[in-house]
């Protein structure tokens, strides 16, 4: 026979206006099991625990029930105090007489609340009957984290993290890091110039002795659960010697084929073997084995024969490296919608139609004109320049309905550098409204416009066309109500902001969520906003969606004090609500591991004594497992269970409705 | 006297209602109904889950079984679920229950569904007064009353 | 290979050249325009609200009348396959606006045509290549500039015969023929429809603004496929000329008109005569004719 | 002009009709200008594209009816093509007018029409205006 005791609490007269706790106590008494019933004032008070604990060793109890306030407010505090009495803080239960009885049914007679309370306590009686001892899941967590990305979020997160004194590991897919920040000019709104405060912090992450860089690497595959995630990752064959080369640049320069550089929207070429930007880190050159005749056709070498450290082979292989890690950040960032999209501004037809990117191209000093604004087509500096904003954005039928956030910042931006480098320029934009929404930015946008002398047109293009070495633009102008017609040597489209290629197939395999445009779901977009619903892994920067640098950067630090304050303790502890198998009757028909939101169950197999293997059986790992219970309503043949919320535990409360 | 016990005094049936609910939502929007001291009818009971998928359709039957007049239950708002899916889950089981409920001859308008979030203390007050008032309406349920009792003969 | 033609009203009265030339170059590419037996107007427009159903039927009765003919249906006048296009895809699609149309018409037609352009033809089955090979007269020296217009090209889901904004397929057809192609902005901007009825101003500066963007761009000849195009274009350039200083008449032709040339047909066949400003002298000069 | 807004006109009867026979949903249109800004014959509208459906949403119906608009724009789908909404001018503007032909209203009288354009001009031309311009 159970030896349980009742505690009704009075919480002064917030209870005990409308419920009759002695009466609740003293029937209490009357229920087989139940050996000790008392009301108190505060049950909360010291007194009121201490009370409580000195009942327990008095009466040898072995459950308690405090019927009193909503469990989401005291439960801690009672099974805390039933620990320190010796007992199993599971076998204590509370019963929720304030916020579901007292304070909502006001009947100052007590009849109706002390029925409610009655009833109520008798429930959770016969349910903690069938309670039983659980003990707290400890969990250890291996103090090594994983930043996917490279870009200034992944920098910064993994910057924070290693001061933080904890080793760390940037996975990079590009031969270098730095990400989209590192093609851009200046930025705004203070107009540093991108390069100058990003190459301090890239170099900082290659020479600090807890960051790793694995830099043209990917994620293959993940396993395991935060504080002990199991992550495989290629890398790829630079067919370059990482740790013999010195970067000096002699196979670069002799390599006597060039390819369209990718990192500078083709604007100009590179070589075979290159690095993606002169300031590239690390500063190791990649073959680009594709277009490599030696790779390809056996032919050439010639880098391989200048290299003085000799650190070039031809065979090099990828590699699979495997990384045991307790928590993860994915900074996998943005890229742009390709503009071809939209024929009517007919990018990729006409030469001097550019995107705010190849923009940043020609105004950044390390660009393929060196910093000079010189359009495509002839290399003349352009007299008169079309912005044109939302391309693609904003745009439900042929792009995304989302609005970038960051182009009518940098589009202000783009005037202001047209307009200091090529003076009595001429800039235009046209625009559906201005968002810029963040310090200093709405002045920023004026100054554009004020001092700068951009030419502000609130209304979209309809089109854009060649003419005469010209390129014309229709747009209209809503605000005076007409159409407006532009000769402009150059056309610039802000392009729309999407997530990677690829992010959903990076996501399966991390198990996070994406929404329908393939950014990252974070688990709370106002109070978890760096979380994912998989416990230890992490997001920061654009591949949540657009933002702009100092968002990126917020949300890079943001992420790396979660990942430090999980690895503040050696082990983790979790509450024991978890699922359980029956082996015994567990036929194997996986309906729990297809319910399951977390891929908590796995396929066990089960071994007879030659170790052969005799069935499969469902197994929960409690690592995982959340404790939700999907998967025990699932089982048709009731062969698992949710412990805390047992079948049994719950029929007992039914039953004594 | 308020408002209340002047109803039960004059209808005389007082339906027992069990309402099953997720932990994280409507068990929270109960709460907040308690703490704004709002006012409803005494009639029901909560049984606290982690989780509306976590709700066997054996529960429900059981609690009818157990001299309920009326079933609740209610969880987080579609795509707010604190486990992510585990309500849509629960919302794809019920499809096929309802069926069965049907073809166990309970009255479907005993059996309620919906969604309160935790910050929702005034559609539970509504939702709690409105079922208790209709059940009160049908009447008690009479069909599975003595069930129980012949069952463990 | 015979294939089911509609030639729609204008080209059985008004545009008889364009009907002609394309019959006689089908023929010498190895297919042949079957006109339907029975067929009537389309309606000439499209419907652009979608409880007009009323004037859908004609369209769909000409569709219906079709389908009796076979799984496809050709037209050249781009307003003809505008419509029977469209009216097409909202019978196969909408099954509602079905019923309702075919109990108009007592008819029971699924939208299970094909309806396709006969520049379609030439490109998709038999290919540029081959109308390439056809040619007997190569159309050398002779600055073609393609006019596309409205009909043609838009909607783009519905029509899709090529992109919509920057449509190649009257350019590549010209350059199989040996032509040069000139192409130019206004290629895809309306020359003002049927305004020619009531608003003259506007089509004469519509088209005007077509003509002289063509010719700026070096056009000697401008080609169209419809004849309402056609139309507005011709009676417009008498106007275009005295109002814009330089300006030099420039031949209006249809398409086929300079397809049956390239494939050796006869001049006269292909009714050059029909155009307000003759072609021939041009031809002449660039030893065409 | 000084417009009075009341919700009476807002969610008038004739807009309410309009929807329903167009299809077009007026408060899609974010007034973005790009229909305004290709289409040909803006030039010569009393009330241009994106306007119309300004006026529209605020329930100026009949600004908008007493406009030259509906009978100058030639279905040419600019508009449509490049809306970024998916917004249809076009269609709105047919709308319009069959709520005036339907009334009976013959924007053109078949007796104003040109001899010479009936003889001369391309069938479609004339049935295509018929259609657009008489009940
Ligand atoms: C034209 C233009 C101008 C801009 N100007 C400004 C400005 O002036 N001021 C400002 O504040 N912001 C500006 N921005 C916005 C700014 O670029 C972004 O806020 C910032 O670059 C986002 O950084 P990130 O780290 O989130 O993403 P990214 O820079 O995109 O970095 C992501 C990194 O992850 C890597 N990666 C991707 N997928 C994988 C994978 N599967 N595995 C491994 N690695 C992967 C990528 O190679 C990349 O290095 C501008 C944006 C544009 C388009
Ligand atoms: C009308 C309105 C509606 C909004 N709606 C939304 C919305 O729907 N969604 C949304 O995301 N955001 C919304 N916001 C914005 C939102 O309110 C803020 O983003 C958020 O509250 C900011 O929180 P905070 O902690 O930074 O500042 P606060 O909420 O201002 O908190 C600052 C705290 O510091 C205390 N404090 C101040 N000075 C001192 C001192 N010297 N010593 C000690 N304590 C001090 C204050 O008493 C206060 O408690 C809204 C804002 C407004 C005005
Ligand atoms: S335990 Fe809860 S109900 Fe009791 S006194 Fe404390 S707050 Fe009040
Ligand atoms: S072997 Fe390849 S990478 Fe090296 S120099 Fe030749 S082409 Fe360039
Ligand atoms: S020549 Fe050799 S050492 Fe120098 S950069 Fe190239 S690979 Fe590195
Ligand atoms: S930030 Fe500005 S330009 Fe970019 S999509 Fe939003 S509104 Fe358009
Ligand atoms: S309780 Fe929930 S999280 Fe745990 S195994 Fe079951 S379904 Fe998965
Ligand atoms: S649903 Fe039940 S029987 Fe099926 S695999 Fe899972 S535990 Fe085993
Ligand atoms: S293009 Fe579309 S959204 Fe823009 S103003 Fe015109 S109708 Fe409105
Ligand atoms: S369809 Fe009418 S409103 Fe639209 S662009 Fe053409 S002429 Fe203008």
């Amino acid at each position: 026979m159970p030896r349980i005791g009742v505690f009704v609490c009075q919480c002064g007269n917030n209870i005990a206006a409308t419920v009759d706790t002695k009466k609740v106590a003293e029937e209490m008494k009357n229920l087989p099991g139940v050996v000790f019933a008392c009301d108190y004032k505060f049950m909360c008070s010291s007194p009121g625990q201490d009370m409580l604990k000195n009942a327990i060793k008095d009466n040898k109890l072995d459950g308690v029930i405090v019927s009193a306030c909503s469990p989401h407010m005291h439960e801690k505090t009672f099974r805390k105090a039933c620990e320190s009495a010796g007992l199993n803080p599971y076998q204590c239960e509370i019963t929720n007489i304030r916020e579901q009885c007292s304070w909502v049914h006001h009947d100052k007679t007590k009849k109706a609340g002390t029925l409610k309370s009655a009833d109520l306590t008798r429930m959770t009686i016969e349910r903690l009957k069938k309670n039983k001892p659980l003990a707290k899941i400890k969990i250890p967590v291996k103090k090594k984290a994983i930043v996917i990305g490279g870009g200034i979020a992944g920098i910064q997160a993994a910057l924070d993290i290693a001061e933080g004194g904890v080793d760390v590991i940037i996975v990079e897919k590009e031969p270098s890091i730095g990400g989209n920040m590192a093609r851009l000019s200046e930025t705004f709104p203070t107009m540093d110039c991108s390069q100058c405060i990003l190459t301090p912090k890239m170099v900082e992450a290659e020479l600090h002795e807890r960051i790793t860089l694995y830099t043209y690497s990917e994620i293959e595959k993940v396993d395991g659960y935060i504080g002990n995630f199991t992550v495989q990752i290629r890398r790829k064959s630079k067919y370059v010697d990482e740790e013999r080369c010195t970067g000096c640049g002699e196979c670069i320069e002799k390599c006597p084929f060039k390819v369209d550089s990718a990192f500078e929207l083709g604007m100009t070429k590179r070589k075979v073997i290159y690095t993606p930007f002169p300031q590239s880190v690390p500063n190791v050159p990649v073959i680009d084995a594709p277009n490599c005749t030696k790779i390809q056709k056996d032919k050439c070498g010639v880098c391989a024969i200048v290299c003085g450290p000799k650190c070039i082979d031809f065979k090099m292989e990828d590699k699979i490296v495997t990384v045991e890690a307790g928590a993860i950040i994915v900074a996998t960032g943005y890229q742009l919608m390709p503009n071809e999209r939209f024929g009517e501004y007919g990018y990729g037809r006409i030469k001097d139609v550019i995107s705010g990117m190849q923009f940043e191209r020609l105004a950044s000093a390390s660009g393929p004109t060196g910093g000079e604004i010189k359009r495509p087509s002839d290399g003349k500096v352009p007299r008169s320049v079309v912005f044109i904003q939302c391309a693609g954005s904003r745009d439900e039928k042929k792009g995304v309905s989302y609005c970038s956030k960051v182009c009518c910042m940098y589009t202000a931006k783009h005037t202001m550098l047209y307009s200091h480098k090529v003076h009595h320029g001429q800039s235009y934009v046209f625009y559906m409204d201005i968002r810029a929404g963040g310090k200093r930015y709405e002045e920023f946008v004026r100054r554009a416009i004020e001092h700068d002398n951009a030419m502000y047109l609130r209304g979209r293009v309809s089109r854009v066309y060649e003419r005469d070495g010209k390129v014309l633009v229709q747009g209209a102008d809503t605000l005076s109500g007409n159409q407006v017609e532009i000769e402009a040597d150059m056309v610039v489209l802000a392009t729309a902001i999407i997530s990677r290629d690829g992010a959903d197939t990076l996501a399966q395999k991390l198990s996070i969520g994406y929404d329908k445009y393939k950014f990252y779901n974070e688990y709370h977009p106002k109070l978890k906003p760096v979380e994912t619903v998989t416990a230890g892994i992490f997001l920061a920067g654009t591949c949540m969606g657009p933002m702009d640098i100092p968002d990126s950067v917020a949300q890079g630090s943001a992420a790396a004090s979660k990942v430090l304050s999980l690895f503040s303790a050696d082990e983790m502890t979790r509450e024991p609500i978890t699922a359980i198998v029956n082996k015994v009757t567990c036929n194997s028909c996986w309906d729990c591991l297809t319910a399951c939101p977390y891929s908590a169950i796995e396929r066990d197999a089960v071994k007879n004594r030659q170790g052969v293997i005799t069935k499969w059986l469902a197994k929960v790992n409690e690592g995982v497992c959340q404790g939700c219970g999907v998967c025990v309503a699932a089982c048709r043949s009731k062969s698992i269970d949710l412990r805390g919320y047992t079948d049994e535990q719950v029929f007992a409360a039914i039953n004594a409705f | 006297m308020t408002e209340h016990t002047e109803q039960t005094e004059s209808c005389g049936f007082e339906p027992k209602i069990m309402a099953f609910v997720c932990n994280w939502c409507t068990y929270a929007g109960a709460d907040l109904a308690g703490t704004s001291r709002m006012e409803y009818r005494p009639n029901v009971r909560i049984i606290k889950l982690p989780c509306t998928g976590r709700i066997d359709p054996l529960f429900i039957i059981k609690a009818f079984e157990n001299g309920a007049d009326g079933v609740l239950v209610s969880g987080c708002h579609p795509g707010d679920c604190h486990y992510t899916t585990g309500n849509y889950h629960a919302r794809r089981r019920w499809i096929g229950f309802k069926n069965l409920m049907e073809f166990t001859g309970i009255d479907m308008r005993r059996l309620h569904f919906s969604w309160v979030s935790a910050s929702e203390a005034i559609k539970w007050v509504d939702l709690i007064n409105g079922i208790t008032d209709e059940i009160k309406k049908i009447g008690p349920f009479m069909e599975y009353k003595g069930l129980k009792e012949k069952a463990s003969l | 290979m015979k294939i089911p033609y509609y030639p729609g009203c204008t080209l059985n009265t008004v545009a008889k050249d364009f009907d002609l030339s394309a019959k006689t170059s089908a023929l010498a590419m190895g297919f042949e325009l079957a006109e339907l037996p029975q067929w009537n107007c389309c309606g000439a427009t499209f419907p652009l609200t979608p409880d007009n159903i009323i004037a859908l039927t004609a369209p769909a009765k000409v569709l219906s009348n079709a389908r009796l003919a076979g799984d496809t249906l050709t037209t050249l006048c781009s307003v003809c396959y505008n419509v029977l296009k469209r009216t097409n895809k909202v019978i196969r699609d909408d099954k509602e606006r079905r019923s309702t149309i075919n109990g108009f018409i007592e008819a029971d037609y699924d939208g299970s045509l094909n309806i396709i352009h006969f520049l379609e033809i030439l490109r998709d089955r038999i290919g540029f290549e081959k109308v390439k090979k056809a040619v007997k007269k190569p159309l050398n020296g002779l600055k073609a500039a393609s006019y596309y217009g409205c009909m043609l090209l838009r909607p783009f889901e519905d029509m899709g015969i090529d992109d919509s904004e920057a449509p190649m397929i009257m350019e590549n057809l010209v350059t199989a023929l040996g032509a040069e192609p000139v192409t130019f902005p206004n290629k895809i901007e309306c020359c003002g429809a049927h305004l020619a009825m009531n608003n003259e101003d506007i089509v004469t500066r519509l088209s005007g603004n077509v003509m002289t963007s063509a010719v700026n761009s070096g056009a000697e000849i401008i080609v169209t496929t419809c004849p309402l195009c056609h139309y507005n274009l011709e009676k417009s350039q008498p106007k275009v000329a005295e109002s814009t200083p330089g300006y030099k008449n420039v031949p209006i032709v249809y398409f086929t008109q300079l397809l049956g040339l390239a494939l050796g047909q006869n001049e006269a066949g292909l009714g050059f005569d029909k155009n307000q400003w003759d072609a021939r002298p041009l031809l002449k000069k660039k030893g065409l004719l | 002009m000084k417009i009075k807004l009341a919700q009476s006109a807002i969610e008038g009867s004739e807009i309410n009709q309009l929807e329903r026979v167009t299809g077009e949903e007026l408060k899609r249109c974010y007034q973005c200008g790009k229909c305004s800004a290709g289409c040909p014959v803006s030039f010569a509208m009393d009330i241009p594209p994106t306007q119309i459906m300004r006026f529209l949403q605020l329930g100026m119906f009949d600004d908008v009816m007493k406009a030259n608009s509906l009978w100058v724009c030639v279905g040419c789908l600019q508009c449509y093509a490049r809306c970024p909404q998916g917004c249809s001018v076009a269609n709105v503007l047919e709308g319009l007018r069959q709520m005036v032909l339907r009334k009976g209203e013959d924007h053109y009288g078949v007796k104003e029409i040109s001899a010479r354009f009936l003889e001369k001009a391309p069938q479609q031309a004339i049935v295509c205006g018929f259609r657009k311009f008489v009940s």
